[in-house]
């Protein structure tokens, strides 16, 4: 297996699944190449995210790292959370194949296009 | 963790006859068949055993049959052996827009050096119509090739009729028969075919081996020089051990064919059956046309296939997406989008494949583990709705 | 009856450490390593570990090891590969007179179709001057390809000055190294070379697996086009139970050379002193040149090799004469021609070739019977006078 | 091994080995491309060949296929001799390998000029 343990576990017991119907922001990214989709929620409370929910259409891998960045937004700055990068959470998950580091940028992607619908610089 | 292998179009277990047929030569008959010493004479006595075998599964005479490393090099061997060979009276090569890897990119590369080919498409359920393969001749066409079976969908082409065309025309013919082979019974006189591909790794042979049957007065260049080995076509000291489990894996596939594949088709028909039953929004690619006993390619609607692979992986059961060698990329599968699915349905799609080494429990348990599977996913996608 | 093997530059004995290994895939891994389930995976890293293997014995880096079907592929792969990626920069190749067939013809081939071949001679003692090969550089040379060691007479060829030369005036550089690796130290970096054959069976591996070692950066055409194996550069399913075999080969082969080598060098100038003193009328070939710790060719006047391979062989005793692979034509080996023999010198000449696995009392029980054999052919001479 | 065994016990029994210093016709042939080597020497009574010898250099079919040929000789018309064929020798040796067919020709060749020496026609 290409995978982790960990990259595993969060594919086959993702956290944050879900839809937050009362949101603050929301949003829905997808991958032109490989089809990946994923729809993020976000609650915000003053400067911080109080929760988070998403759900994707992909690959492992593309599952794994949108519930395992999903997890990382709750209950972090907004500041924080713009910095988030593919490799930080590639490498959280203990690596990823060469073939499927884009899968990580479906969630950059999604958090990016989220903290710009409420408080668009 | 039980394990169940339905990935058999990708390759396949040895047999256990195999294994013990590779192993007398690998401790004992260690020879080189060019040597004129006992050790040698008896590893080239053991090969041409091998090719009997080989011969008598697809009807061909011993001195047709050459030895290759492979499906993928009896595919380039044929193909770039004719484009060289035939150069001066013409560059136009007639082939199918489902062709293995092996075929597309080596037709590919040949039109990057000047060389002139016409892709024929399929219809909606993954087959060859004859009369435009006829359509596509010109006075320039040097080879037609298609495939007899799709790897992905397991769709039969064909061939036969094809093969009339290309007789009548007077045009170099090769079929990929890389998958039908084993599977369906192969008849190269019957099919008119000039060359034609198999590979061992698919019949319950090892990896490294195959051939390619070269009708006799084919005029070929060879892609391997050098000692002359293979009546000159096909350089390169035998893969001795490979060959020789290629030649008893011929002949078990031979002589079980029919009653083997009656059992797995009844089984791959179970299977279907099954699915379609238990999982809501699936099809099943290629349904209507010819299809080879042992291949099922279903597309699941809202979930990914990468994830449902991976997803059976950890119960323990192998299957595929898309073709195996194009894991390592993104694209959606070129066979399934000639058949008119779009990008984001080809990216559903799942292949599940038998063998005769296939047991009704292998077959009873993904039925019973993969309607779990896809819910649990469908229920992570953000479109799918329960009704 | 007694059998003794001293015909390992034709094709070695698998070691019983490669056939486990091998077993091991043949039983339990038989998975395609491009799938991406257990299965699949599993067959993936055991490649990996063995390209660490081969690799390491050459002081390649993983990424340069090329799997291969064997050393001719690897020579045509190299050869071919650099004659289509820099024919825009030009047609010149420069080789010797001493390659094997795999080069050879291959060479030719190319003549055939446009790319000018220069042909450097060897001396007497079967050595190519490194000087010559300087020489015969022009603006147009795209290619040098000479061997590392000669399959015949085992001389060995000055890589290391050669791959200077060859680093000077920017040309890519191939060597055959089939013959020389196991046998003596290869260090890729060392020698300079950009593309290094090697093969699995003569060094106690199984046949029909090799690697080109591929210098990084190196523009190289594959030969082989498909599913983009071997990072885009040899595709094929690979022959996953060969290669396993030829890793296991090249870690045993790495780990015991010094001392095997030292033991075989030992044996072999037994053998030679001991022929020498005891059969009139014989020279050494090579003698005088730096030549393998394995080989011994000589030159038998008054007798004829077949004839002597024969009579040996009905003994038990299994050698060769010329090159393995033209054991089925009758012309005078042309490496025993470059050397200045005439024909029927060379129609005379014996190839004995030992390896780790050979035995004090398998050399003893060679110079025990060859004589006899020698003197008896002799006596059917008609040129043969007793002195 | 690619020969018969009556091939081989030519070869390592050859029959009918040496000179006749005293022949009425010797004869000394060669094959050009593969270097092999015979001379035959017969001594002749009347229409028959009275005795035959032979000396070789050559492969194992051409030891062979030369000793048989001189057996062939001993007690045979000239008649018949003349009429020897490569294939015949082949045939009675159990076959010769493809590429092992010409040394058949050394034996035809030097009775064909042995019989020339005495008796030109
Ligand atoms: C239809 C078809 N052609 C060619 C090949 C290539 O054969 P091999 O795996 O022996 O290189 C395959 C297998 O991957 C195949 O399915
Ligand atoms: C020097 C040399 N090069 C190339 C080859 C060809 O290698 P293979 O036998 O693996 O095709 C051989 C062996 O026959 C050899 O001795």
């Amino acid at each position: 297996m290409a995978y982790s343990e960990k990259l595993l576990d969060y594919f086959q017991n993702p956290r944050c699944v879900g839809e937050i119907p009362e949101a603050d922001a929301v949003a829905e990214v997808s991958n032109p190449v490989c089809g990946d989709v994923m729809k993020l929620w976000v609650k915000v409370d003053g400067g911080h995210i109080q929760d988070a929910k998403f759900k994707a259409q992909g690959c492992s891998a593309a599952i794994a790292t949108s519930s395992f960045a999903t997890e990382m937004l709750v209950g972090m700055e907004i500041e924080r959370a713009r910095l988030i990068t593919k490799e930080e959470i590639a490498e959280a998950l203990g690596g990823l194949p060469a073939s499927k580091i884009h899968c990580s940028v479906l969630a950059t992607d999604a958090i990016k296009q989220v903290l710009r619908e409420f408080q668009p610089r | 963790m039980r394990r169940v292998y339905l990935d058999s179009n990708a390759t396949t277990p040895v047999r256990p006859e195999v294994v013990a047929a590779m192993m007398s030569v690998l401790t004992e008959h260690f020879g080189n068949p060019s040597s004129i010493h006992w050790f040698g004479q008896h590893a080239k006595s053991m090969i041409d055993d091998a090719r009997q075998h080989v011969a008598r599964l697809i009807n061909a005479e011993v001195s047709e049959i050459v030895f290759t490393s492979g499906g993928t090099e009896a595919d380039n061997f044929a193909i770039r052996g004719i484009a060289e060979s035939q150069k001066a009276k013409g560059r136009h090569i007639i082939t199918s827009k489902i062709e293995h890897h092996a075929v597309l990119h080596t037709c590919q590369d040949l039109e990057k050096q000047g060389y002139e080919v016409t892709w024929i498409p399929v219809s909606r359920d993954g087959v060859v119509d004859a009369s435009s393969v006829r359509r596509a001749l010109r006075p320039d066409t040097i080879l037609i090739t298609i495939m007899h079976a799709n790897n992905e969908i397991g769709t039969v082409q064909p061939i036969e009729e094809i093969g009339r065309i290309a007789e009548e025309a007077d045009v170099y013919f090769h079929s990929d028969g890389v998958q039908s082979t084993g599977k369906i019974q192969v008849d190269v006189r019957k099919l008119k075919v000039d060359l034609y591909s198999i590979s061992s790794h698919k019949i319950h042979g090892p990896k490294g081996a195959g051939a390619l049957f070269v009708r006799k007065g084919t005029i070929l260049k060879p892609l391997l020089t050098g000692g002359g080995h293979e009546r000159n076509r096909r350089s390169g000291t035998e893969n001795v051990a490979g060959i020789i489990g290629f030649g008893q894996a011929a002949k078990m596939a031979r002589e079980s064919l029919t009653s083997d594949m009656a059992r797995v088709a009844e089984l791959r028909d179970l299977l279907e059956t099954a699915l379609k039953s238990r999982i809501e929004f699936i099809q099943v690619n290629g349904e209507n046309a010819p299809r080879l006993p042992n291949t099922t390619n279903i597309m699941v609607d809202y979930a990914e296939g990468e994830g449902l692979v991976i997803s059976l992986d950890l119960k323990g059961v192998a299957v595929s997406t898309g073709s195996a060698c194009s894991s390592g990329s993104m694209e959606p599968s070129h066979v399934l989008t000639a058949i008119g699915k779009t990008p984001d349905e080809a990216h559903g799609s799942l292949r599940l494949s038998l063998s005769a080494l296939t047991t009704r429990e292998d077959v009873e348990y993904v039925i019973e583990v993969l309607p779990g599977i896809v819910e649990r996913l469908r229920d992570l996608s953000p479109y799918y709705k329960k009704v």
